[in-house]
């Protein structure tokens, strides 16, 4: 079996974090900014099962487990905060929340 | 796990069983009050349960959890301020119609998140803890789902958190992999080799950021002053004393395992990040005229303030730490309390306006919050000048006279606005007229106005009882 | 204990005061005089008791460990400086109370909280003899003042309020850092961490660092006293505070500082000081110099006022860094002088302003005929401000002018056109309000007889410190003593 | 009587008190009687004193008795104590004396006023503190009377406060002697720290152990004494206010402003005599600036037209004499013109004021005329006094002591044909002006009615005056005319001894022309303004004779030179620039806040953007440190 050296695994998941990351600085539509996110956990998910793998322990799996299981709560109160959400504004664009400010400075924008 | 291990859960146990219990409760009926009760007689079963463990301290269940005497006294103050809370939400709620027996419910579990956290002596308790602790917080945050900003603020901090989770996550990964240790002790272990390997290095900062969201340092303090403005009062009472309180607790706990204060780069890091935090709240919370936002932005300054003790890197240090965040707490409550019970139905009291007048209508909550804002801006007398004199001492003690003068300079800043609040609370306003305050939030007021004076005239009480928590 | 009591009985009448206050606007009234004069009396009785050459070192003194984790103790000592101190405390507190008997008619019982907690404050730094409760009474004094100016000042109150407790605050909190800095290099040296006055006396340290720290110091006393350039926030508060405010500000308040320097300053840093004396002198003259000139250029009489305090002060400041028996002898009797002499003013102006409803001075003038009583003390107080002989600013400015020149011939003779600069201001005020064509259309009463009452007591007492100065130097003169033999003791 | 002597500066201080706190239920009489009295009283006490003190010397040549001590520290003492020797005596006489008159003509001439009360409480107030400075033991004790005296001038200068000019002139009067002052109390610093002491007695016993003869601190000290001294006795160049001064009502010109007030700095040098011979310098530089303002003030009485301000000038310009004879060392001259021009100045200013006030406050001499026919009384005394202060030879008082320091600034040790010169130029104006004066005022044709006669009270103390004015002088006779020593005699004690220099004119050829200078002086006016042979008014209309009346600029020059750059420094910065740095500072801390401010935008992706840019900021540190 051939085995991939630790810093490509950890190079691979650290570009799935970024691609991760970049989704959810470029998209606007709060469901994707949220996958973008369970990717960035994902990646972080991975790198502790390579880690587990590396060191020969299941601690790492361990691990990924419960980053599943809290992955899928957040995504379960997110989905139903999203929901909310479109109820209120009628819309999924991250942009259009903007009540929350400093209104003295930020008038105009 | 022995049987005296799960005796030293028993803090823990007592807080998760709460929520079952009320869940059960609420299905055979609804009852507002029988649950606020409910969750006043497990808060203090709690605080009861830490009494029964002390004997037994300290003691490890396994690597995951470690039950010393920091965690117990983090744990006897988180659940103090949430008793607190869970009166001030009674008093918030209770103008509130609809369905709001579930808030106590996700109160608790926020509260175990928390608890966990301060207990959390592992990578994955960490974890647990603050996702426990997160996702309760979204719940709560964006729970009174009827009002404008609550969605808003629910989502905005749904998705930062979950970014700083994520980050943090990466990090612990990237230590993983590095170490192959997640116990705290362990990766202190293998830092104390000296092999810091950029892996290491990076992992550390990516959880230092995760970290650094949740205390809202500067760069990652965006989120706060939304969050406390869109958040019912007493959540945002909340996230600024227990869930700050914790992730500081998991924080030092850490910090110091790892000898963090040994590590130049990361003192100047944190440094920087430290007179940072203090410069931008303070001087974003100066034209401030939103008094939760206001609480915000200063709660970044503390939280720059509160650093200066970790990088002390003493023991003295983190005692110090202790009584600034307990001195904090206890203000904290005072301020947001206020506001809750200034709040009505529709919106909270949140404007500074809302105060005007306020010492000639209600002088009892005027006083409070007077000598609450004087607290936070460290006034003798009270108990924030005492928490301040402390932190600044070890600071002192440890060289860091840049972080003391910067310090300096803030609570001059800092001044500004907290004297525009007194200022507009006895100013005139049309109305003068007095109205009653229910009895259990005078008995808050009364509880924040001898923790404020009690501990800014007498701390020894408090100092040596820290010193004899941590001694042990 | 006796000394904790006199705080205590202060905290409480204000409490007091302002619970009575829910009930009846008269009742704080009595029962803050009624505090301070038992305050009062307790202190002639243990003057009494005691007397001032007992050859003890504190004529009374009381220590309590209160957080002994860090060496802070509650030590409180009096000596026959102190004694003066406290004295003119009281005086210019009962003054303030009667001052204000019908001019406060809002909030009485918050107003008279707010005084006597003021007073308990000066108080307790008069007798601190631990740093760090010394910092402590030094903060406590300043809420009560903040509420007294922002809540009954003038037109411009909160922006005064505010510059005052800035200023004030952002120095104290220097002073803070260098107590905390003293605690540590005492520590290290000795391993005794102690707040103590009396064991951080003679604490050793480098050059640097003791300057340093003296700076801290520093900051906090010329802020508070004030000298140019840091008296900015001075004619804002004074002319904005109550009537209560400014004269416990101008005459009490300010004089904390000038203790602070001579209980403080001199015997902790003396090599520090000798090496900056040159400078405090300079500061000194420039404070008296610009001052006055301020003062001459103001159309505003509180203000006015205001700024002749900078010229006074820069005399205090003066006579602080001519270390010598002669300039601190002057520069007590400037401290209890000033409180009277520059008290009377501010009241005199209050009255006026009350009476005219304006403080201009362009629309004043010619006076005398429908208030000659009120122009006689107005009179009698600006030659006191001036200095003319017989009263009690002039034995202070004197001694001072006489121990600076001592020290230092130069800086003697410059100081002393400050004598010059006085006199213009001083017989402006004279011009201006009194004499001249009368330009207000309004017909004002003369002073009423609490109000003449309360200027006769402060006449007689001018005129006591003029005429019979001895007592009042007498009673410093051990403290004097111990400050110069423990600055002597270490420079050599 | 040592013990009594303190009751003489107490008196009219206890009738000032009493005065100041019950004027509002004494009734005009008593507050006539009081002051009155209370001065009178005083000069009983002054003259039984001094009979006694003739009759039997005390040892030590003074009185002294000490009240309690003032203050006592760091070595240095003063008491309040006093001390009459010889020349205080002379003082304490002349204070009373003229002042007890002074006190009584005031009570007809101030009649009408509604300040009379106040009146009557400054001039006791003045009397009390001028007995004080004189009878002081020590300079601190002197320099509280010193400075007593200034501010009864200043008040009495304003008494008519509504009026802003007379306001005005009692600033000038108090500001410019007080900056006199505060070169004396500079002095006084100085011999504090040299001397250790103030006492009067010490000072003079130790200087002359302490500092050799010219010695550069007794040069620095007698210089700033003097500074007082010029300040208070309007001598150049701070003699500009004194002409001002005669704002305030003529019996207060009488009293201060020409018999007693003005000569406190003849007393000063008198009394220090010792610090003074010892800075000979010092002693020339006073001679000098006694000629030069004897004349300057000569030149400028000639051309007034305000009867009192030629007064005024003229007392300037006699207390340059007198000045000219403390510099020359001419001691007991100095003090005998002091007493002699106190008759005659006071008499004088109370015959001014009469014909003020009954010429309906008509000051001006062109106005008047006429008069001797209208008001006899007052043309006699006038005339005798004028006479006095012409030295009409022989017969007036003014003779004798001006002939004295005439001869004594020639033939003096330290004298010089200069100052004479000087001398007897001032004297041939003297006669110019005041006969000018004299014959404007009551020769010529009447161009204003008097409303009516003066009363007795104000009569009385003129013809006291001017008796006095005629026969004062035989007490002290020149050498040559007679044995009668009794003034120089009596003040033997107190000053050193003069030397006369060797070479000099016989005395009597110096008196002859002096004699001849004032008949000649007298004539001279009556050609001018009376016969008006010379056009006078071609005269008193060019230019040299307006800057005369200017009196030679230097309120101009003052003003150029002091008050306009003192108003415009304090008006450039009223707001206090330093306020500005501490507001500017407040508003950068503000503004900054509202930047920052505009971080907080709402958006959450830039929340998310700034927390990873704050990370990456964050690795890159880290990975490359």
């Amino acid at each position: 079996m051939m085995t991939v050296p630790m810093e490509t695994q950890i190079l691979f998941a650290g570009v799935l974090f970024l691609i991760g990351l970049v989704g959810l600085l470029v998209r606007r539509n709060i469901i994707f900014m949220l996958m973008s996110i369970e990717l960035m956990l994902n990646s972080a998910a991975m790198v502790f099962v390579m880690g587990g793998a590396h060191w020969g322990h299941a601690d790492g799996q361990v691990m990924f487990i419960f980053i599943l299981t809290v992955s899928a709560a957040e995504v379960s109160v997110g989905l139903a905060l999203i929901l909310q959400m479109y109820h209120h504004y009628r819309t999924l664009d991250a942009d259009s929340m903007r009540k929350l400010k400093d209104h003295k400075a930020n008038e105009n924008l | 796990m022995t049987k005296l291990d799960f005796l030293c859960l028993l803090p823990l146990l007592v807080v998760a069983s709460a929520p079952i219990i009320m869940m059960i409760t609420i299905t055979i009926s609804r009852n507002f009050k029988v649950i606020y009760a409910f969750s006043l007689v497990m808060f203090l079963a709690a605080l009861a349960s830490l009494f029964v463990i002390a004997p037994n301290i300290p003691c490890k269940i396994e690597s995951l959890l470690v039950m010393d005497g920091f965690s117990m006294l983090l744990l006897g103050a988180i659940f103090c301020v949430s008793l607190v809370i869970s009166v001030i939400s009674y008093l918030y709620f209770n103008n509130h119609t609809g369905e709001r027996e579930e808030y106590f419910i996700i109160l608790f579990i926020a509260t175990l998140g928390a608890s966990v956290l301060v207990t959390a002596n592992h990578f994955v308790t960490f974890f647990l803890g603050l996702e426990t602790l997160s996702i309760a917080l979204y719940v709560l945050i964006a729970y009174l789902k009827h009002r404008d900003y609550s969605i808003e603020a629910g989502v905005k901090f749904l998705v930062i958190a979950s970014v700083a989770t994520a980050f943090l996550l990466f990090g612990m990964a990237l230590i993983y992999a590095g170490t192959g240790e997640m116990s705290f002790e362990g990766v202190a272990a293998a830092f104390g080799k000296g092999n810091m390997n950029p892996l290491l290095v990076a992992g550390f900062v990516m959880m230092l950021t995760g970290i650094g969201f949740k205390l809202a340092l500067v760069p990652f303090h965006m989120w706060t002053p939304d969050i406390y403005q869109g958040a019912p009062a007493p959540v945002s009472t909340f996230i600024a004393t227990i869930s700050k309180g914790a992730i500081l607790a998991v924080f030092i706990r850490f910090f110091t395992l790892v000898h963090g204060s040994d590590n130049n780069i990361l003192v100047v890091i944190i440094s920087v990040i430290a007179i940072l935090s203090m410069f931008t709240g303070n001087l974003l919370a100066l034209k401030q005229s939103n008094f939760k936002r206001l609480l915000a932005y200063s709660s970044i300054a503390h939280m720059g303030y509160l650093m200066i003790t970790l990088l002390a890197g003493t023991v003295y240090g983190v005692q110090a730490a202790i009584f600034y965040l307990i001195s904090y707490m206890i203000t904290t409550l005072g301020a947001f309390g206020t506001i809750s019970i200034l709040s009505v139905c529709e919106r909270d009291a949140e404007d500074i306006d809302d105060l005007k007048g306020l010492f000639w209508k209600n002088p009892r909550i005027a006083v409070v919050l007077s000598l609450t804002l004087l607290s936070l801006a460290g006034i003798p007398l009270t108990a924030g000048f005492m928490a301040k004199f402390y932190l600044v001492l070890e600071g002192v003690r440890s060289g860091f006279w840049i972080l003391a003068f910067s310090l300096v300079i803030n609570s001059v800043i800092s001044l500004f606005y907290y004297l525009r609040v007194i200022k507009t609370m006895f100013t005139h306003s049309e109305s003068e007229r007095y109205f009653g305050l229910p009895p259990a939030g005078n008995i808050v007021l009364a509880l924040v106005l001898i923790g404020i004076l009690f501990l800014g005239i007498l701390p020894s009480f408090l100092t040596e009882f820290i010193n004899s928590f941590l001694s042990v | 204990m006796i000394l904790t009591y006199l705080i205590i009985i202060l905290m409480a009448g204000g409490a007091a005061a302002w619970i009575a206050g829910k009930w009846s606007s008269l009742l704080p009234r009595y029962i803050s005089l009624a505090t301070l004069l038992i305050d009062a009396v307790i202190l002639l009785i243990v003057l009494a008791h005691e007397g001032l050459n007992s050859g003890k070192i504190w004529v009374v003194e009381y220590n309590a460990a209160w957080i002994p984790r860090f060496g802070v103790s509650f030590h409180l000592a009096m000596d026959g400086l102190s004694m003066l101190m406290l004295f003119l405390t009281f005086f210019i507190g009962l003054i303030a109370i009667l001052i204000s008997w019908k001019e406060i008619t809002v909030k009485t019982g918050f107003f008279h909280f707010n005084l006597l907690w003021i007073l308990a404050g000066i108080t307790g730094v008069f007798l601190s003899m631990d740093l760090f409760l010394f910092y402590f009474f030094w903060e406590v004094m300043l809420i009560p003042m903040y509420f007294l100016i922002g809540i009954w000042g003038n037109e411009k109150r909160i922006y005064a309020s505010y510059k005052f407790f800035l200023f004030t605050q952002a120095s104290g909190l220097l002073m803070f850092l260098s107590i905390l800095g003293l605690y540590l290099i005492h520590g290290s040296t000795t391993g005794v961490y102690t707040f103590d006055y009396q064991q951080l006396l003679g604490t050793h340290m480098s050059a640097t660092m003791e300057m340093l720290l003296m700076c801290g110091f520093l900051a906090a006393f010329l802020v508070k006293l004030p000298v140019v350039p840091f008296h900015s926030w001075l004619p804002d508060t004074y002319t904005e505070a109550p009537l209560a405010g400014t004269l416990i500000l101008a005459s009490v308040m300010s004089k904390t500082a000038a203790y602070g320097l001579l209980r403080f300053v001199m015997p902790v840093f003396p090599h520090a000081v000798a090496s900056f004396a040159p400078f405090g002198m300079i500061l000194g003259i420039v404070g008296i110099l610009y001052g006055a000139k301020l003062a001459f250029a103001q159309t505003d009489l509180k203000r006015l006022v205001a700024y002749s305090s900078v010229n006074h002060m820069g005399f205090i400041v003066l006579g602080v860094f001519a270390v010598n028996e002669l300039a601190y002898q002057g520069v007590i009797m400037q401290i209890i002088a000033h409180g009277v002499s520059t008290g009377a003013l501010f009241i005199i102006a209050g009255q006026l302003s009350e009476r005219l409803k304006t403080r201009d001075l362009s629309s004043m003038g010619g006076l005398w005929t429908q208030a000659p009583v009120l122009g006689t003390m107005g009179l009698i107080f600006v030659m006191a401000s001036l200095g003319l002989p017989g009263m009690g600013n002039f034995i202070a400015e004197f001694l001072i002018l006489l121990g600076t020149f001592k020290s230092s011939v130069l800086f003697a003779s410059i100081a002393s056109v400050g004598l010059i600069a006085g006199t213009i201001y001083a017989v402006r005020i004279m011009q201006k309000v009194f004499f001249g064509k009368e330009n207000s259309p309004m017909k004002i009463k003369d002073l009423s007889i609490r109000e003449s009452i309360i200027l006769g007591v402060m006449v007689i007492a001018i005129f006591i410190l003029g005429l019979f100065p001895q007592p009042f130097l007498n009673s410093a003169k051990p403290a004097v003593t111990k400050i110069l033999h423990a600055n002597e003791k270490t420079v050599l | 009587m040592t013990t009594f002597i303190w009751l003489i500066p107490v008196l009219p201080l206890i009738s000032f008190l009493i005065n100041v706190l019950f004027n509002r239920v004494i009734p005009r009489r008593g507050i006539a009687l009081l002051g009155v009295g209370s001065v009178a009283l005083s000069a009983l006490i002054t003259i039984i004193a001094g009979i006694k003190f003739l009759s039997i010397p005390p040892a030590g040549g003074a009185y002294t008795t000490t009240i309690y001590t003032w203050l006592s520290t760091g070595g240095f003492t003063a008491d309040i104590a006093f001390r009459m020797d010889a020349l205080t005596l002379v003082f304490c006489f002349v204070i009373t004396f003229v002042g007890a008159l002074i006190h009584l003509y005031s009570v007809e001439f101030m009649k009408d006023d509604d300040g009379f009360a106040r009146f009557f409480a400054y001039m006791n107030l003045f009397v009390s503190s001028m007995l004080i400075l004189v009878l002081s033991n020590n300079l601190l004790l002197l320099y509280l009377g010193w400075e007593g005296v200034g501010l009864c001038s200043y008040l009495l200068i304003g008494f008519w406060y509504k009026d802003p000019a007379n306001d005005y002139a009692a600033r000038k009067a108090f500001i410019v002697t007080r900056i006199g002052d505060t070169f004396m109390i500079v002095g006084l610093f100085l011999l504090v720290i040299t001397f250790g002491t103030l006492n009067i007695d010490t000072l003079l016993r130790q200087a002359p152990l302490v500092w050799s003869s010219g010695s550069p601190v007794a040069v620095i000290a007698a210089l700033l004494l003097l500074g007082g001294a010029l300040g208070k006795s309007a001598q150049l160049p701070l003699q500009t206010w004194l002409p001002d001064a005669m704002a305030g009502p003529s019996p207060v010109s009488a009293l201060i402003h020409a018999a007693t007030m003005v000569t406190a700095g003849v007393y000063l040098i008198a009394r220090l005599n010792v610090l003074f011979i010892l800075a000979p310098e010092v002693l020339a530089a006073i001679a000098i600036i006694g000629a030069a303002t004897l004349l300057i003030a000569g030149f400028s009485a000639l051309t007034q037209h305000d009867l009192k301000r030629v007064l005024a000038y003229s007392t300037i310009s006699q207390i340059g004499y007198m000045f000219l004879a403390l510099g020359v060392g001419a001691w007991s001259a100095a003090i005998f013109h002091f007493m002699i021009h106190a008759f005659f100045k006071a008499l004088l200013f109370l015959g001014a004021g009469s014909i003020i006030l009954l010429l309906h406050e008509e000051h001006d001499m062109h106005k008047m005329g006429g008069l001797r026919k209208k008001m006899p009384i007052v043309f006699l005394t006038f005339l005798i006094g004028g006479a006095s202060l012409s030295a009409l030879p022989l017969i007036t008082a003014g003779f004798y002591s001006k002939d004295q320091i005439l001869w004594f600034s020639l033939a003096s040790g330290i004298g010089s044909k200069w100052l004479w010169l000087a001398g007897i130029a001032g004297a041939l104006l003297t006669s110019l002006y005041t006969f000018r004066m004299i014959f404007l005022v009551f020769f010529g044709e009447a161009k204003t009615e008097p409303k009516h006669q003066p009363g007795p009270l104000m009569t009385i103390p003129l013809i006291i005056l001017a008796a006095l004015s005629l026969i004062g002088g035989f007490i002290e006779l020149p050498h040559n005319l007679g044995p009668v020593h009794l003034f120089s005699r009596l003040l033997e004690p107190v000053f050193p001894a003069l030397i006369l220099s060797e070479s000099h004119a016989p005395e009597w050829i110096i008196q002859v022309i002096s004699a001849l200078i004032a008949i000649g002086g007298i004539y001279l006016a009556y050609l001018l303004f009376n016969k008006k042979t010379l056009s006078s008014n071609v005269i008193e209309k060019s230019r040299l004779s307006h800057f005369f009346y200017q009196g030679w600029g230097f309120d101009w020059l003052y003003n150029k030179l002091f008050v306009l750059p003192l108003v415009w420094l304090s008006q450039i910065d009223k707001k206090d620039f330093i306020d500005k740095f501490y507001s500017s500072l407040a508003h950068a801390v503000n503004y900054s806040g509202t930047l920052l401010s505009r971080t907080q935008n709402g958006k959450l992706r830039w929340y998310v953007m700034v927390m990873v840019a704050g990370l990456i900021l964050l690795l890159t540190i880290m990975l490359n440190l």
